[in-house]
């Protein structure tokens, strides 16, 4: 309503510095959320969005999560793209009784390394996302990987699921290339990985690192198939590589989100708006956290103490990203993993490409 | 004879191909006031170089007292009571006059870390001789200079400049003095001034032993008690001025015929 | 000036400082930076206009000891005053163990001429020998930690003497440079210090004083960040004051006159190889002494912390501060620290504004904000 | 051929000269005498450009050169044996020398001026691919002079060229500026040196504390007892 | 190993050893003629990237040929970069020339993240990586396991004619000349009447476009542009330069592709590649206690 009370959620992630695209598509989307839920009719409450920078660095995720969490104006938060920042800053939340909802951090330890109740994450693990991968790329009857990962937690830590995963359904990994995500050159990496020929490269990392291989990959005359995890399913990979693209694959939590009630309206809505960035891959995470702390703050009103409990007592909230139902470690446990294709400059889900019908081959 | 308290055997420094001093033989004896003269290029800062441990020599030997001390580091050269002046100014320029001077003095300081940052009643009580000394020093000299004890050197002019490295060389008391061409630029009053003070300053430490270098024969023939000549690294020609400058050699090679 | 005169001034010279300092640290909504930013410069404008800064600065100079002391005060004032700002206090945390390491950092190149470019590298073994023997050995005190971490540091860092004693300038700039990039290389491909995904930290504890809990209720109660300010506070005070102490004396004249003329240096004595080695191991030691109180505070701590873009940030606030002037960098370790903070309402356009700033300041005072001046053994005339 | 007019120069607040007016006569040889710190260098710099000239006015063949840029006032042909041999340290004397005639296109020009300037100083040609840097005090002062001389300016300032030098290369060095000046070159001469300079010298002015204190030609410089005495010492 | 890998591994070096040299060569000639460094060279070399990449998006509308987009490309781009390497030096770096030489370094440090957030916040959709043409001609050879390219050759022969031309300029002619007194002695310099100011703005302008034409030459080999990519090239430019020994043209040149066999060579023998950063640095260090003023350094001038 007009003259109500405001009520305000912050929300954290990199705005700044090289993975600032993800963290923006975050912002805008999470901001999309507080200003449809306002110009609703029906809400008791006016929404505030506190949005700071954690420039993808722990040291400075802490610092912002406790300008965020010692405010006692912010009652909730949507944090963190980046794996080590939220790593860093859970303990905050923790201290200061902050309930946060982490919108697109993968690693496990996030929610499963404590026993904090102030701590959710809407979007899946890493652990779900690299099972379903082994799983389906072995279906595909492929057999050796060569792997090549940023040696940031992202990218070492999907490796390590990956790993495990396909050592369960019997692929081999042939060789692993840790590198630096500022690298510009992977020439000799992939000299290598060419000299040891396996079938499938896959990647674990970010769409900067993921444009350069795959574009260097064709410098080389390299052909194999390119396999990506959920952090090159976005524009910025796609137009980053321009054809080369065709044939990725790569796998997301969550359901493809122009298939979910509510999903096209996001994206219609997210187009009405111009923004200056794309919403990239975790957009709609964040936008599907923030409603979920406001359909909850309008249940229990703005106390850090009751949403808290409510969050964790969410069960098959419905919302763009699919149903939402929190564990005992506040992590989204319905994560449906999607399968995606590029195809014609876009990323398809799987079942939905010629890929899977046959009319076109993954080489 | 007087005691030799300086000596160098056939030394030697080369610079690629070309020998700035070759196999000189020299000596300094005690309380002497040696000049040591020669062309542009002839090697007297080399020389100084090589005494000093700023250039290695490729042969010879320097004895100090008859000790072997070819090769030693500066800081040793110091500790042995050598000092020096540059012939391109080389003082700390964005540091007080005092600070200079102080610098020169390191052999009396104390470096022990208790002394200097704990006892600082102590240490404050050696700042304040350290200031006198170096105000009397630098007052000898002129009565100006000392004045702006508390300046920095950037604000002094060339002469003061002068007048402050010689202090710097002078103040730890050494035995040995080099000097490089320390009147450069000075009128001849102002030279006079330093020569007088220098010689003092040698009444007042009878062993001190001065080698300067200068193009100003007046100056030497006056101050030196004995010449060395050099050319082309060589020495040509030594005794006292009045003989040297006699010598055809010296003549065509330095002094020009009148 | 008359003593009580000169005292009146240094003390209003602290009390407008707090005044400022906390503006800075307690505001927060834009219209209140906003203000706040256009103010101080004016304010510094005129206070330059009325030649107050000229006059503070000559009863500064005259009553050393009296300034410093009051300072001090004058932070912990500022420190109760924010007692219950968690936020605020971190930030001023920070700062004091920014400028902790910047103080390392003007002995190494303000004093010495040693350049470093890896001190976050410093800083980083500091916080990781801090988790490691925190977590490992309990019966250690904390205080003793803190204390082996700058050792450890120090000792890390002597690997490097032989290749900085040989170089000079750049070339030792980048032999730092590249320890900086081998040490956070190492740190997240290698597992052993928890890799990419960090470690945690636990927090200090100081003759059982537990540093989790919130302030003491009997000292007036407030954020657990109190305690951790006042330990910052007083490392960074004990590190100035060993820092001017160094440079009031003998050891600060051999440094100065190594950086200056090495060779002239040699000459009268001075062993210049011991004066580097003497400052780098020092400057180190006091970057590891920041870091480990950084880790206990921040609780966490991850390579992603220790770039090399982080070690210019400190080089920064020496270079924007004064090369050489140890009090210059408490003003730039704020303006380096919390200016960045305080853009956070201007979202991802902060970091280009913040680059603005720095490049404005630096045109306006090109030889940093507080140049440094002749050396000042004591109080008044020795100087 | 160059007129000071109520110059007046100096460094932050003080005014190192003041009030001084000087004439160069073209051809001659204008002597300029002076204790240490009488403010000759920062005079020559002034005419130079490289100090800010605070009042009054310099001008050179009849333009107003106070205003102009160092390298403008040194392309219309005054160029300087500057204090302390300034070589280029990490060129060779062949580089240095090449520099010195920067303002020269024709390289069949530089290359006969190279020439003269070996005959000049024999010593430089034997030394023509040494580092400027390494060369001993007195070779250097050779350097700069031939460097000066490669430019073939209308007007040339030395300050204090036998500063350091050999009393054979004093004489040598009094004697080359004679004999550029018998070329026909015009000379700014700022010397410590008094006998000798007096001896090659047409017209002197002398300088204290920043004020022109005496001037005129050189033979009533000569009779000045008083100024001998209070300037020259007994030299 | 196979030799056609092995040749693979060289060509690739050289390729990368080439941008290396492009972009220490500039951070000589600034070390050279102001004693300074400019830690910006990198964020300029991005610049000069995008421009390149601006102009094409724009001429592609107008349907120019490839041939003609590279030239107008390299041209203005070139051009461009030049220019702001001036105007950075005329505002930023002689304005600070008598402060204390690591100011330039801040200074040039924080104007360096201005173009990279200007970049990243004003380019459209500036934070994403993004797709260079590939103007040069696709061609290329097999000779077994070695997979020479064309564009690979004419990038190298590029690169190297640049440095080459570069070190010409410098040695041989006038302009040269003037920047080499200017880097010993200023005041001298202006005596000879040299243009001081003209001559340093001269030498930021010769190698920031240098800067640009590495930056074009990445884009065009690797495809691929990002606003962050001049971080580690300058780092890397920077420690080549120092390396070789700053001041010495050919210094660069050894420093550039010193630094990337070393990271081939570390690719090549430890399975996580990251750690050829650490290999590479590791090197470095330990060849500068051995070498103090670079591999080729300046024989020293400086007497006592
Ligand atoms: N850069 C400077 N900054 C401040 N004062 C200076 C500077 N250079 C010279 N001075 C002062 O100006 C005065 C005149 O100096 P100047 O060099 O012009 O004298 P000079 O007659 O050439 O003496 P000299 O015979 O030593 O060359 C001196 O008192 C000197 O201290
Ligand atoms: N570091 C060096 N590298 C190369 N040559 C050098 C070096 N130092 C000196 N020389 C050469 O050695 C010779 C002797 O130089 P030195 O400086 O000793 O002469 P000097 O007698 O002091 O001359 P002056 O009276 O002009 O100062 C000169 O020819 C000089 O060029
Ligand atoms: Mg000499
Ligand atoms: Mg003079």
């Amino acid at each position: 309503g007009e003259d109500s009370e405001t009520v305000k959620i912050t929300f954290i992630g990199p705005l700044t510095g090289g993975v600032s695209a993800g963290g923006l598509g975050g912002r805008n989307s999470a901001d999309l959320a507080i200003s449809l839920r306002n110009q609703a009719p029906d809400t008791k409450y006016k929404y505030e969005l506190v949005s700071l920078d954690d420039e993808c660095k722990p040291n400075i995720g802490v610092q912002v999560a406790t300008k965020a969490a010692a405010n006692k104006d912010i009652v909730a938060g949507v944090t963190h793209y980046c794996s080590a920042v939220a790593m860093g800053t859970v303990d905050v939340y923790h201290k200061f009784n902050l309930p946060v909802i982490v919108w697109g951090a993968v690693l496990p330890d996030i929610t499963y390394g404590n026993d904090y109740l102030e701590i959710h994450r809407i979007n899946g693990t890493m652990i779900n996302q690299n099972t379903v991968a082994a799983e389906f790329m072995r279906s595909q009857n492929f057999s050796k990987w060569a792997v090549i990962h940023d040696t940031t937690d992202y990218g070492k830590g999907h490796f390590k699921y990956f790993q495990s995963a396909l050592s369960k359904s019997e692929g081999t990994i042939l060789a692993t290339f840790g590198v630096n995500p500022d690298q510009q050159d992977f020439t000799a990496e992939l000299t290598k990985i060419k000299a040891l020929n396996p079938e499938v490269i896959y990647f674990g990392g970010l769409a900067p690192t993921g444009v350069r291989i795959r574009a260097q990959m064709d410098k080389l005359g390299m052909t194999q198939v390119f396999q990506g995890t959920s952090g090159i399913v976005s524009d910025a990979f796609i137009d980053g590589v321009g054809g080369l693209a065709e044939g990725v694959l790569a796998f997301r939590e969550g359901a493809p989100t122009e298939k979910l009630p509510g999903g096209k309206m996001f994206m219609e809505a997210y187009e009405a708006r111009n923004f200056n960035e794309p919403a990239e891959a975790y957009g709609a995470f964040a936008f599907a956290a923030t409603n979920l702390i406001i359909d909850v703050i309008e249940q229990v009103g703005p106390d850090r103490m009751l949403i808290r409990d409510e969050l964790n007592a969410t069960q098959g909230h419905q919302s763009i990203v699919g149903p939402v139902t929190f564990d005992d470690h506040g992590q989204n446990t319905i994560a449906v993993i999607t399968k995606y294709v590029v195809q014609d400059g876009e990323w398809v889900v799987w079942e939905d490409s010629e890929y899977a019908s046959g009319k076109r081959f993954l080489k | 004879m007087r005691q030799t308290v300086l000596q160098t055997k056939e030394l030697t420094v080369s610079f690629g191909g070309l020998k700035a001093l070759n196999g000189l033989d020299f000596q300094l004896y005690e309380g002497e006031f040696l000049g040591l003269i020669g062309p542009n290029g002839s090697g007297k800062t080399t020389f100084f170089n090589a005494l000093t441990g700023i250039y290695r020599p490729a042969a010879g030997s320097v004895l100090l007292h008859g000790n072997d001390i070819t090769g030693a580091p500066p800081t040793k050269i110091y500790a042995y009571g050598i000092t020096r002046t540059f012939q391109r100014l080389r003082l700390a320029t964005s540091l007080s006059v005092l600070d200079n001077l102080i610098i020169g003095n390191q052999r009396n300081l104390n470096l022990g870390l208790w002394h200097n940052i704990f006892n600082r009643k102590s240490f404050k009580r050696r700042l304040q001789e350290q200031i006198q000394i170096a105000e009397e020093l630098l007052s000898r000299f002129s009565r100006d200079l000392a004045v702006h004890l508390f300046k920095p050197v950037s604000s002094l002019s060339m002469i003061d400049r002068r007048r402050v490295e010689v202090c710097r060389a002078l103040i730890s008391e050494p035995k040995i003095l080099l000097l490089d061409e320390p009147s450069a630029g000075m009128t001849p009053d102002e030279t006079r001034a330093l020569m007088d003070e220098l010689q003092d300053w040698r009444a007042q430490y009878p062993t001190l032993s001065i080698i300067l270098i200068e193009h100003e024969m007046e100056l030497i023939n006056k101050v030196s008690d004995r010449c060395v000549v050099l050319n082309y690294g060589e020495k040509i020609a030594e005794g006292r001025y009045s003989e040297v400058s006699n010598e055809p050699g010296v003549r065509a090679a330095y002094l020009g015929e009148d | 000036m008359s003593e009580l005169k000169t005292k009146l001034v240094l003390l209003l010279g602290v009390a407008l400082s707090v005044v400022v300092l906390y503006g800075f640290l307690y505001l927060e909504r834009e219209w209140e930076i906003g203000v706040l930013l256009v103010m101080v410069p004016l304010g510094v404008y005129f206070l330059k206009r009325a030649n107050a800064l000229t006059y503070y600065q000559h009863a500064a100079r005259e009553m050393p000891r009296f300034t410093w002391i009051s300072f001090a005060l004058g932070v912990v004032v500022l420190i109760m005053l924010l007692r219950h700002e968690d936020f605020a206090l971190l930030m001023l945390t920070t700062v004091l163990l920014y400028a902790t390491v910047s103080l390392g950092l003007t002995i190494q190149f303000g004093f010495a001429g040693v350049v470093n470019f890896a001190a976050i590298a410093f800083f980083g073994i500091g916080a990781y020998s801090m988790a490691i023997l925190n977590q490992h050995f309990l019966h250690i005190p904390d205080l003793l930690i803190i204390f082996f971490s700058g050792a450890i540091s120090a000792l890390l860092g002597a690997l490097l003497i032989l290749p900085i004693l040989r170089t000079r300038g750049h070339y030792a700039a980048l032999i730092t440079i590249a320890f900086g990039i081998l040490f956070r290389t190492f740190l997240e491909v290698n597992d052993v210090l928890g890799g990419p995904q960090g470690l945690r930290v636990s927090g200090l504890e100081i003759f059982g004083w537990d540093f989790g809990n919130s302030f003491p209720n009997e000292l007036g109660g407030g954020s657990f960040y109190v305690a951790y300010a006042i330990v910052a506070l007083v490392l960074l005070a004990t590190v100035y004051l060993i820092t001017r102490l160094i440079e009031a004396s003998w050891l600060g004249l051999n440094m100065d006159s190594v950086r200056l003329d090495e060779v002239a240096s040699a000459s009268f004595g001075i062993n210049g190889p011991r004066w580097k080695i003497t400052a780098f191991m020092l400057g180190n030691c006091f970057a590891g002494f920041a870091g480990a109180v950084y880790a206990a505070m921040y609780g966490f701590i991850a390579p992603a912390s220790f770039n090399l873009s982080d070690s210019l940030l400190l080089v920064s606030i020496v270079l924007l501060g004064g090369i050489g002037n140890p009090v210059a960098v408490i003003p730039a370790a704020f303006l380096i620290v919390v200016l960045p903070e305080k853009f956070q309402v201007i979202q991802e356009y902060r970091l280009l504004l913040f680059g603005i700033v720095v490049i404005l300041i630096l045109r306006f005072r090109p030889s940093g904000l507080m140049p440094r001046g002749l050396r000042q053994y004591f109080a008044g005339r020795f100087g | 051929m160059l007129t000071i007019h109520n110059l007046t120069a100096g460094y932050d607040a003080a005014d190192v000269v003041s009030d001084v007016s000087l004439e160069v006569i073209k051809g001659k040889i204008t002597c300029l005498l002076g204790a240490n710190g009488a403010g000759k260098t920062t005079l020559i710099r002034s005419i130079l450009g490289l100090n800010k000239i605070r009042s009054g006015r310099v001008s050179f063949d009849g333009v107003d050169i106070s205003s102009f840029a160092t390298h403008d006032i040194a392309s219309r042909g005054i160029t300087c044996v500057p204090e302390g041999r300034r070589v280029f340290a990490k060129m060779t004397v062949r580089e240095n020398l090449q520099a010195g005639a920067f303002l020269e296109r024709d390289s069949d020009v530089v290359a006969e001026r190279l020439l003269q300037v070996f005959a000049l100083f024999p010593k430089l040609e034997e030394r023509f691919g040494q580092l400027a840097g390494t060369m001993s005090g007195g070779e250097q002062a050779m350097l700069t002079i031939g460097r000066s001389l490669m430019s073939n300016p209308s007007l040339m300032v030395f300050d204090e060229p036998s500063l350091g030098l050999s009393p054979l290369f004093v004489k040598e060095n009094f004697r080359i500026i004679k004999k550029i000046n018998e070329k026909g070159m015009t000379v700014l001469l700022v010397e410590q040196n008094v006998r000798q300079t007096l001896a090659i010298a047409h017209y002197g002015y002398v300088l204290s504390q920043g004020k022109i204190v005496a001037s005129g030609s050189v033979d009533a410089l000569k009779d000045n007892s008083e100024l001998r005495a209070a300037y020259f010492g007994n030299a | 190993m196979d030799l056609g890998f092995i040749a693979q591994y060289f060509v690739n070096g050289l390729v990368q050893g080439i941008t290396y040299a492009l972009v220490a060569v500039g951070f000589t000639l600034f070390f050279g003629v102001l004693d300074v460094i400019k830690f910006s060279h990198g964020d300029v070399l991005m610049l000069g990237a995008f421009t390149a990449l601006a102009l094409f998006l724009g001429l592609d509308q107008l349907a120019s040929p490839a041939w003609l987009s590279l030239i107008i490309m390299l041209c203005i781009g070139i051009l461009a970069m030049g220019l702001l390497g001036a105007l950075l030096c005329k505002f930023l770096v002689l304005p600070l020339k008598e402060s204390p030489p690591l100011n330039t370094l801040l200074i040039t440090l924080m104007f360096g993240s201005v173009i990279r957030e200007s970049v990243r916040l004003f380019f459209p959709n500036g934070s994403n990586p993004k797709p260079f043409p590939a103007l040069l001609p696709e061609a290329s050879i097999n000779w077994g396991n070695l997979n020479l390219r064309l564009d690979s050759v004419i990038l190298i022969s590029t690169g190297a004619l640049a440095i080459v031309v570069t070190h010409l300029i410098i040695q041989k002619t006038r302009i040269g000349l003037a920047i080499r007194a200017v880097a010993q002695d200023e005041e001298t310099a202006r005596l000879m009447g040299i243009d001081f100011k003209k001559t340093v703005l001269a030498t930021f302008a010769l190698g920031s476009g240098l800067a640009a034409l590495s930056g074009i030459s990445t884009g065009l080999y690797y495809q691929e542009i990002n606003f962050s990519m001049g971080l580690m090239l300058g780092v890397i430019g920077f420690s080549a330069a120092v390396v070789g020994g700053l001041g010495s043209i050919y210094g660069a040149i050894v420093g550039g592709l010193l630094f990337a066999f070393l990271q081939t060579l570390g690719a090549i023998w430890f399975s996580v590649p990251a750690y050829k950063d650490v290999f590479a640095f590791a090197v470095i260090i330990i060849l500068m206690a051995w070498r103090p003023t670079g591999l080729l350094a300046d024989r020293s001038a400086e007497r006592v």
